[in-house]
């Protein structure tokens, strides 16, 4: 148990840093999914079903069906380093 | 430097709250409401999931509160994006399989949406979530068929309405018992589907206008152009 | 009492209908709206005759309050509640379409639950549906400018109310109550050290971003410079209002306690330097009121900050006078919204307009027989009846801002009534504006003749609103722990 | 050393992403991306509430045969979360919309750019000559 939360814990806050850090905006997207499911599962384990169902639900799959809706309407969608070839985006130091 | 003044800030924020941390009664909360209402709630709602009681009963507004913020986030992007729905190239119709499944999916995700809306009071789920798989049901053949559209005028009338019933019950509990949406009807035997009074109601409200706005928003997103060429 | 809650639940019925309604019938839909904050503002009058000098505490849905949401009524409760349709009504878009109709009514609904609302988590509700109304309205125009800056000010906004919400968190973790009265009761002693003053902060910086507190006020100048000069005057007029009265109802209910007023008092203190500067500075005229208005809402927080009943008296003047001055000053401002030097004799062409701005931006600076000079005159002499040097700081500053306003409201009005300007490019003002104008005007000079009797009621108000062992009886009807 | 209880781990991971989420906001040169980092900032809100009401060794809020008689969780901030989860989804969607326009706009979604795009704008709006004394990037100017 102890270990799990820990392991989840960690999972969620690398998923959080490549939301941030991640070259390309499809990845990160894809990231962000993977924080509200991660939360879900620390839900889960912390005794609200209710919530975590909600998290899963609404943060996974309806907020990262509208982040890639707006990602493929925005012209971003794709694996390439990102829209504008200046400047490395988000690359932390800003 | 704003940069670095806002780093800073929020570094020692951090900081701060972690070194307050220690004082804090974590895994022994004090739960001076919450031992009150996990002792009166089934009694008072006859619902058997709790959180569902305290969405709709205890914190009945917190919960009007949030669909209007739904509504009024819908009506905004509707106000953003509907300015000028020009489609004049269309996303091409999705691949065989897209097609298929989305009508397999259809009424799959139309009763398990609806399955999680009228089970809210029994078990996790509700309206919210409910609404949620409700909205996907109406959204996957829109992503098979592109150049079908929503019908705006029945979305509207939908989330409308449902929005009117549950602030209605709401008033017919004021003018019946005298206080805004206080739980009516009987109580019903505590884990039944007939049970918990006016609260399946309540989130069947939630779920349809859950559904309704998020199609719509959906919809309005799906449908707005990718960039003036 | 309890039909109280049709205040709120109203607006939002409607705010459901509305665009349903306006695809049967045009007329209906248009209103359908008024009609009911017209309704709301009866009852409202209605509760507040029948409540008189007494409090009430409703609890909704019948739960016991600290099971249960509770609406806190008393006079300062109602006094803004009853502001809430009054405002709407009178700066309600007429020319929108359906959806800025239902957008206006949720923002009606959400200001009354804010004014009402007697704990935590439902201001929270009630602070985030305002947020998201306001977003919609004002990027309801179409403008890309008007769209970029209502994109930052939800970047900004939803961030602070994040951090509120990490404040909420925290109060919870502590005292496992949302209810304000128990907090009350239970702050002296559970809110009482580092990790409270750290909660009302984080809800300060959050709530601070809608009553345009120092540091989280960027987002001003833009939305109003890009918003519709109605919602301008509703933003700056009622909403900012509606946020500071939240902050107060805070700092007096569960942290009061002198770091957090001093927090307050310093905040507003940069807020007017920093506002009247850049006031000072302004090219046009929307911005140069933007920031004027980031500087009036710094002597609402600094005046808010005096203890006791002279601070509640001292906010609720200036907040008030406000509250009537600078929606009348967009208005004004709304055909004048070029440049400060393209306005050469604008006023010449249009006299009636031209009064009536001279008289608004008299009474923002000050001069004597105008509210305006109350409000400043109440909150000086209490600032320099306090000991120590903040306090006299504040009070240097907000003497140094009145001159720094003087200054360019005095320039703004000389270009105005002065010669030049042979071509006429701006439109004359429109009837329905120039009323509402006249309107909020004549009750500007209603309160320089009723003067005696608004004070005697404002203290009344501020009296009853520092009484915490009514408060808290009113909301705890059950004995206390 | 004993390991911290699992409580405090919990609630060092929701600041970690509160910070996370603040920083980002703060540092983000696409307003895409501060949206989504707006989304960890409350999604660490969201955690530390749920954690308010976390007891040790309780069930969660819901009757059924085999709860009866344990000690429950507190169920208040489980629905005070569900509230603000689906508040973020709605302020998401709405920002994002807003950002599509923008962009639609501008072509770009650059935090300085649409800065710079819209004072511009306002200005030009205004009848105002652009303001050069300002620590802005330059822009063309729209036409």
């Amino acid at each position: 148990m102890y270990w799990m939360v820990l392991l989840v814990l960690f999972v969620t806050i690398t998923a959080a840093l490549a939301v941030l850090l991640a070259p390309n905006l499809l990845a990160a997207v894809a990231a962000s999914s993977v924080v509200s499911l991660a939360l879900s599962v620390l839900f889960v384990i912390l005794r609200a079903p209710d919530v975590a169902l909600t998290e899963a639900a609404v943060g996974a799959g309806l907020s990262g069906v509208i982040l890639a809706l707006a990602l493929r309407r925005l012209g971003l969608w794709g694996l390439g380093d990102d829209n504008r070839p200046a400047p490395a985006e988000g690359s932390g130091d800003a | 430097m704003r940069n670095l003044t806002t780093l800073l800030f929020a570094a020692g924020l951090g900081f701060l709250l972690l070194v307050l941390a220690a004082g804090l009664p974590y895994g022994h909360p004090p739960m001076l409401v919450g031992q009150g209402i996990l002792q009166q709630a089934p009694a008072t709602t006859g619902a058997a999931n709790i959180v569902t009681s305290v969405v709709l009963a205890y914190r009945g507004l917190d919960t009007l509160g949030e669909l209007s913020i739904l509504f009024a986030a819908a009506a905004g992007a509707g106000l953003v994006l509907g300015g000028h729905r020009r489609r004049r190239r269309p996303d091409p119709d999705g691949g065989f399989i897209l097609i298929a499944g989305a009508d397999l999916m259809f009424p799959l995700l139309l009763v398990v949406g609806l399955y999680v809306i009228l089970h809210g009071h029994l078990t996790p789920g509700g309206g919210f979530q409910g609404g949620v798989i409700l909205a996907a049901a109406f959204f996957l053949p829109l992503l098979g068929r592109p150049r079908e559209a929503l019908d705006h005028t029945a979305i509207s009338w939908i989330e409308g309405l449902a929005g009117a019933a549950f602030i209605a019950i709401g008033l017919w509990a004021l003018f019946a018992r005298g206080d805004f949406l206080a739980p009516m009807l009987g109580k019903g035997v505590l884990g039944q589907l007939f049970s918990a009074g006016t609260l399946p109601l309540l989130y069947a409200a939630v779920g349809l206008k859950v559904g309704a706005e998020l199609s719509g928003l959906l919809a309005d997103l799906a449908a707005t152009e990718a960039r003036d060429p | 009492m309890n039909a109280v809650v049709l205040a709120v639940a109203l607006p939002l019925l409607g705010a459901f209908l509305t665009p349903s309604l306006a695809r049967l019938s045009l007329p209906l839909g248009r209103l359908f709206g008024p009609g009911l904050l017209a309704f709301c503002l009866w009852l409202l009058w209605g509760i507040a005759r029948a409540l008189g000098d007494a409090t009430a505490g409703v609890a909704l849905g019948g739960f016991a309050p600290p099971l249960g949401i509770a609406f806190h009524l008393d006079r300062l409760a109602l006094l803004f509640a009853l502001a809430v349709p009054a405002m709407v009504l009178a700066l309600w878009p007429w020319g929108g379409r359906p959806r800025e109709w239902s957008l206006t009514l949720v923002l009606a609904a959400a200001a009354t639950g804010l004014a009402l609302s007697g704990d935590l988590f439902n201001l929270y509700v009630f602070y985030e549906l305002l947020a998201v109304a306001s977003y919609g309205l004002i990027a309801a125009n179409q403008r890309p400018a008007a769209q970029a800056a209502a994109l930052r000010y939800l970047l900004l906004s939803a961030a602070g109310s994040a951090l509120a919400l990490l404040g909420i968190a925290l109060v919870y973790t502590q005292t496992g109550t949302l209810n304000l009265a128990q907090l009350a009761l239970l702050a002296p002693v559970s809110l009482d050290g580092p990790l409270g003053l750290a909660a009302f902060a984080l809800l300060l910086l959050g709530i601070g971003v809608k009553a345009e507190a120092f540091p989280v006020n960027t987002w001003v100048p833009e939305v109003y410079a890009t918003a519709p000069s109605r919602l301008a005057g509703l933003l700056a007029g009622l909403v900012s209002k509606l946020a500071v009265l939240v902050i107060v109802r805070l700092l007096l209910v569960v942290f009061q306690r002198p770091e957090a007023t001093q927090l307050m008092l310093v905040l507003g203190v940069l807020g007017i330097a920093w506002g009247e500067l850049a006031a000072w500075r302004a090219r046009d005229l929307s911005r140069q009121l933007a920031w004027s208005s980031v500087g009036q809402l710094g002597i609402v927080f600094v005046a808010f900050s005096l203890p006791g009943e002279t601070g509640v008296l001292a906010g609720l003047a200036v907040a008030l006078h406000h509250l009537l001055v600078k929606p009348a000053l967009f208005l004004l401002a709304r055909h004048w919204n070029g440049a400060l030097e393209g306005l050469r004799g604008a006023a010449r062409r249009a006299p009636l307009a031209g009064a009536l701005f001279a008289l608004f931006a008299l009474s923002l600076v000050g001069v004597p027989p105008l509210p305006g000079f109350w409000a400043k005159f109440v909150t000086l002499s209490g600032l320099f009846a306090q000991p120590g040097p903040l306090c006299s700081l504040a009070a240097v500053v907000i003497l140094t801002a009145t001159l720094v306003e003087a200054a360019y409201l005095f320039r703004t009005l000389t270009l105005l009534f002065g010669p030049g300007g042979e071509e006429p490019r701006m439109a004359p003002h429109g009837a329905l504006d120039l009323g509402t104008a006249t309107a909020f005007a004549g009750l500007l000079l209603a309160g320089v003749i009723w003067l005696q009797p608004l004070t005697g009621d404002l203290h009344g108000i501020a009296r009853q609103a520092v009484d915490m062992d009514t408060y808290v009886d009113t909301d705890l009807p059950t004995p206390r722990p | 050393m004993t390991p911290p209880p699992i409580e405090f781990l919990l609630y060092g991971g929701a600041l970690a992403l509160v910070a996370l989420g603040l920083a980002g906001l703060v540092m983000a040169r696409h307003l895409f991306r501060s949206i989504l980092a707006l989304g960890i900032l409350e999604a660490g809100a969201n955690l530390l509430l749920v954690l308010a009401g976390y007891r040790a060794g309780g069930v969660a809020p819901i009757l059924t045969p085999g709860t009866l008689g344990q000690p429950m969780v507190d169920p208040v901030p489980q629905a005070l979360v569900l509230t603000a989860i689906v508040i973020g989804v709605g302020v998401q969607a709405l920002a994002l919309a807003l950002a599509l326009r923008v962009h639609q706009a501008y072509g770009t979604l650059d935090v300085a750019e649409v800065r710079g795009r819209m004072e511009a704008d306002t200005d030009a709006a205004a009848g105002l000559e652009p303001e050069t004394s300002r620590d802005l990037p330059a822009v063309e100017r729209p036409s």
